[in-house]
């Protein structure tokens, strides 16, 4: 674990070398341009859907979701999403009702696993959807998870 | 570590044996729940953050004497921060005070930097924008126990007077909701909402409770020390504010420290 | 400015398991101070993942991801191979690190 | 069980005649001694000012058995029979609204120095007690109150000591873990009334 913690390197110092180095064109190859419109659709699938550029999305058996059932606090909720769908190009994680449905959006090159693990906020118990686009059709599976109060002043 | 005590009570209501009361099984449905989420957040903690800011400011210059804390002398020698805090609280002949980590970091700051108390004491927990050096210097002193046992000798007639007075402290009700530390930490197998609460009048549940601070708390984002711990206790006891450092938080930390002697130091954590 | 990440990479199976966590506030905008006044947003809009050069992972954030996120994920490489993340947030701020894949 | 470790170390130092283990024998601090420590470490913040440090007898005498002197029978009398002798019950019936009783129950602010003390107190009983079957958050430092009313009978007299024991716990059972939500101003007459329908009215969720 030391190993690689240990070899992290100072940002700027990085990026400027990789920038002279030709490596990243900032606002181009190496950073995706962020959809602004998805990310304000307040807490309709099929409106995030047809943002990010889709029209419909089906239910997959072929989704994995893992998550606990009960969070016991929302401001980190952990979810790991696999998609067996071939051709998978994205995995999205949405939660239907924080202020804005869509929380993040990967996108999975040739090479790199369907797969990502990450930790999304939410506002209160909620259904949340991972939505993954395959083969350029999008797919959703979903589960409700459960926010708990906590403590004893708050 | 943690789930032991519910994961058998689960496997007990699996098996039949549990109480006949329509809730239970709702119950360990949801503590099992809660356990997996905890296991979820796993090992992958932000206090790393936290910490490699820490081992910086440890080795900074700083302050008006523009000098590092390595000079700093933790309990276990000038200089040496592996396993310090296994043996903190403790009586320093230097500052003539028993000084917990935070206050001795304090001591360090003012003698070594050239800070003044105040400026030392100032800010002594981060919030939302606001990182201070604290909470850094211990989650990276705290993590350099990490796998130690406890160790707190408390045999310094200082010291043994600050644990008395810690002991007396724990007990002491007061404020408009009749609250001491021990209205929520006196018994055993009891939960607050969903959090267990362990009973840090018991060798086991106070080794498992000390052990795990200082924590991240994914409910605010921050590293929290035990003086944290204990200052926003006495927030919602309804008592009024615990001064960071002071005499009452030292002798608390005394009692907490030395009843965890024994326990291995898995810090900082990852709760709730 | 912003502190670095923390960032593991190893082997997993075939794969390079890479676990990133990211110093960042990820302030959803919706928050109001002690005195009334809506705290701004301020998150990580962009992350992207690259394995010697080559992009493995890149993604798009609102401000619904945790503080201090954690992400985690599986792509092609071997040991020695240089993994580096960049991330952009809503204020044009970046930050880049980088780790070597363990053996 | 503290208290019988540091007694047995006293003896066992002065068994030995270890003199200088007898000599850092543990004193226990006055009751005194230690309010002087309180006050010396805390702050005024907000609506919680020092006086909060002062106990009252209550709080003394609680203090003492917490920490290892057994509760004196004669104390937990006078206790309860002082703490019942100043529960002020309304004049007008114990029940009210059994939904603000449930927001009163979820409530977990009030009271702390963070809080803006013009916004009413919470009750924050589900820290400790099950309540309702829908509420999963609830702990346990309390008993169940799962049918609290359907259990004990609909009756005027259970509505009465649902009234009292919110409003002064410590007047049926000394040194209780609860907070006297009447007798020290937390809860309004009216909000214990809403929490005493939560657990009194047949048709509140406690009771389904």
């Amino acid at each position: 674990m030391n190993g690689s913690r240990r070899k992290v390197l100072q940002g700027t110092g990085v990026l400027g070398l990789a920038m002279m180095a030709g490596l990243f064109k900032p606002g181009s190859a190496w950073a995706e341009e962020w959809n602004k419109a998805a990310f304000e659709v307040k807490n309709s699938l099929n409106d995030a859907v047809k943002a990010l550029g889709g029209s419909t999305a089906t239910e997959s058996k072929d989704i994995t979701m893992t998550s606990p059932d009960i969070a016991e606090n929302g401001a980190v909720v952990p979810f790991a999403v696999a998609s067996k769908l071939p051709k998978t190009e994205s995995i999205a994680i949405l939660v239907e009702k924080n202020p804005n449905i869509l929380a993040a959006n990967f996108f999975i090159p040739d090479g790199t696993e369907p797969w990502v693990n990450t930790r999304i906020k939410m506002g209160q118990t909620s259904n949340v959807i991972a939505l993954v686009k395959a083969d350029g059709k999008y797919y959703y599976t979903s589960k409700e998870v459960k926010v708990t109060l906590g403590g004893c002043g708050g | 570590m943690r789930p032991n005590r519910t994961i058998a009570a689960a496997l007990l209501l699996a098996a039949g044996l549990g109480a006949g009361s329509p809730g239970a099984q709702e119950k360990s449905k949801a503590i099992q729940e809660i356990e997996k989420y905890r296991a979820a957040l796993g090992d992958d903690n932000p206090a790393e953050l936290w910490e490699s800011r820490g081992e910086d400011l440890w080795k900074a210059k700083r302050g008006p004497k523009n000098a590092s804390l390595e000079a700093c002398d933790l309990g276990l020698g000038p200089g040496v921060v592996k396993g310090a805090y296994t043996v903190l609280p403790k009586y320093f002949e230097d500052s003539g005070k028993v000084e917990d980590l935070e206050s001795r970091l304090v001591t360090c700051m003012v003698t070594l930097q050239g800070f003044t108390p105040e400026q030392a004491k100032k800010d002594p927990f981060g919030g939302p924008g606001k990182k201070v050096p604290m909470d850094a210097l211990v989650a990276y002193v705290a993590a350099q126990s990490r796998g130690m046992k406890m160790n707190v000798a408390g045999t310094h007639p200082k010291e043994v007077e600050a644990y008395e007075m810690g002991r007396k402290i724990f007990f002491y009700h007061g404020g408009p909701h009749d609250f001491a530390c021990e209205t929520c930490h006196g018994a055993d197998d009891k939960r607050i909402r969903l959090q267990d609460l362990p009973n840090l009048t018991k060798t086991s549940d106070a080794q498992r409770a000390y052990t795990t601070w200082p924590a991240y708390r994914v409910s605010q984002g921050e590293v929290r020390s035990m003086q944290w711990r204990l200052n926003d206790c006495f927030r919602q006891q309804r008592f009024p504010e615990l001064e960071f450092a002071s005499p009452a938080s030292i002798a608390l930390t005394m009692f907490l420290a030395k009843n965890a002697n024994g326990g291995v130091m898995n810090a900082p954590a990852i709760k709730r | 400015m912003a502190d670095p990440m923390k960032i593991r990479a190893a082997m997993a199976g075939d794969k390079v398991e890479v676990k990133v966590l990211m110093a960042h506030e990820m302030e959803t905008g919706q928050r109001k101070d002690s005195k009334g006044a809506v705290i701004p947003a301020w998150f990580i809009q962009t992350v992207t993942a690259t394995v010697n050069g080559k992009t493995v992972l890149s993604a798009e954030w609102g401000p619904a991801v945790s503080k201090n996120p954690f992400l985690s994920f599986r792509c092609a490489g071997k040991p020695g191979d240089k993994v580096t993340i960049t991330w952009v947030d809503n204020h044009g701020d970046k930050r880049t690190d980088e780790a070597v894949v363990a053996g | 069980m503290k208290k019988k470790i540091i007694v047995a170390s006293a003896l066992l130092g002065a068994a030995v005649g270890c003199s200088h283990m007898a000599s850092y024998a543990p004193v226990e601090p006055t009751n005194d001694q230690v309010k002087a420590v309180l006050k010396g470490s805390f702050r005024e913040v907000g609506q919680a000012k020092l006086d909060r440090i002062d106990q009252d007898d209550v709080q003394r005498i609680c203090s003492a058995a917490s920490a290892g002197k057994a509760l004196a029978k004669e104390d937990a009398e006078r206790i309860e029979k002082s703490q019942l002798a100043g529960i002020k019950y309304p004049a007008d019936g114990y029940m009210g609204d059994w939904k603000a009783g449930e927001k009163i129950a979820q409530q977990g602010t009030g009271k702390q120095y963070s809080d803006d003390p013009a916004q009413p107190a919470g009750g924050n009983c589900y820290a400790c007690h099950e309540l309702t079957k829908e509420e999963i958050a609830f702990g346990t430092i309390g008993p169940s109150l799962r049918n609290f009313g359907k259990v004990r009978g609909f009756t005027p007299e259970v509505q009465k000591y649902a009234y009292g024991k919110i409003y002064n716990s410590e007047a049926y059972s000394a040194c209780s873990n609860m907070p006297r939500f009447g007798h020290m101003g937390i809860l309004t007459e009216k909000q214990i009334k809403d929490v005493v329908a939560l657990l009194m009215d047949p048709q509140s969720p406690v009771n389904k």
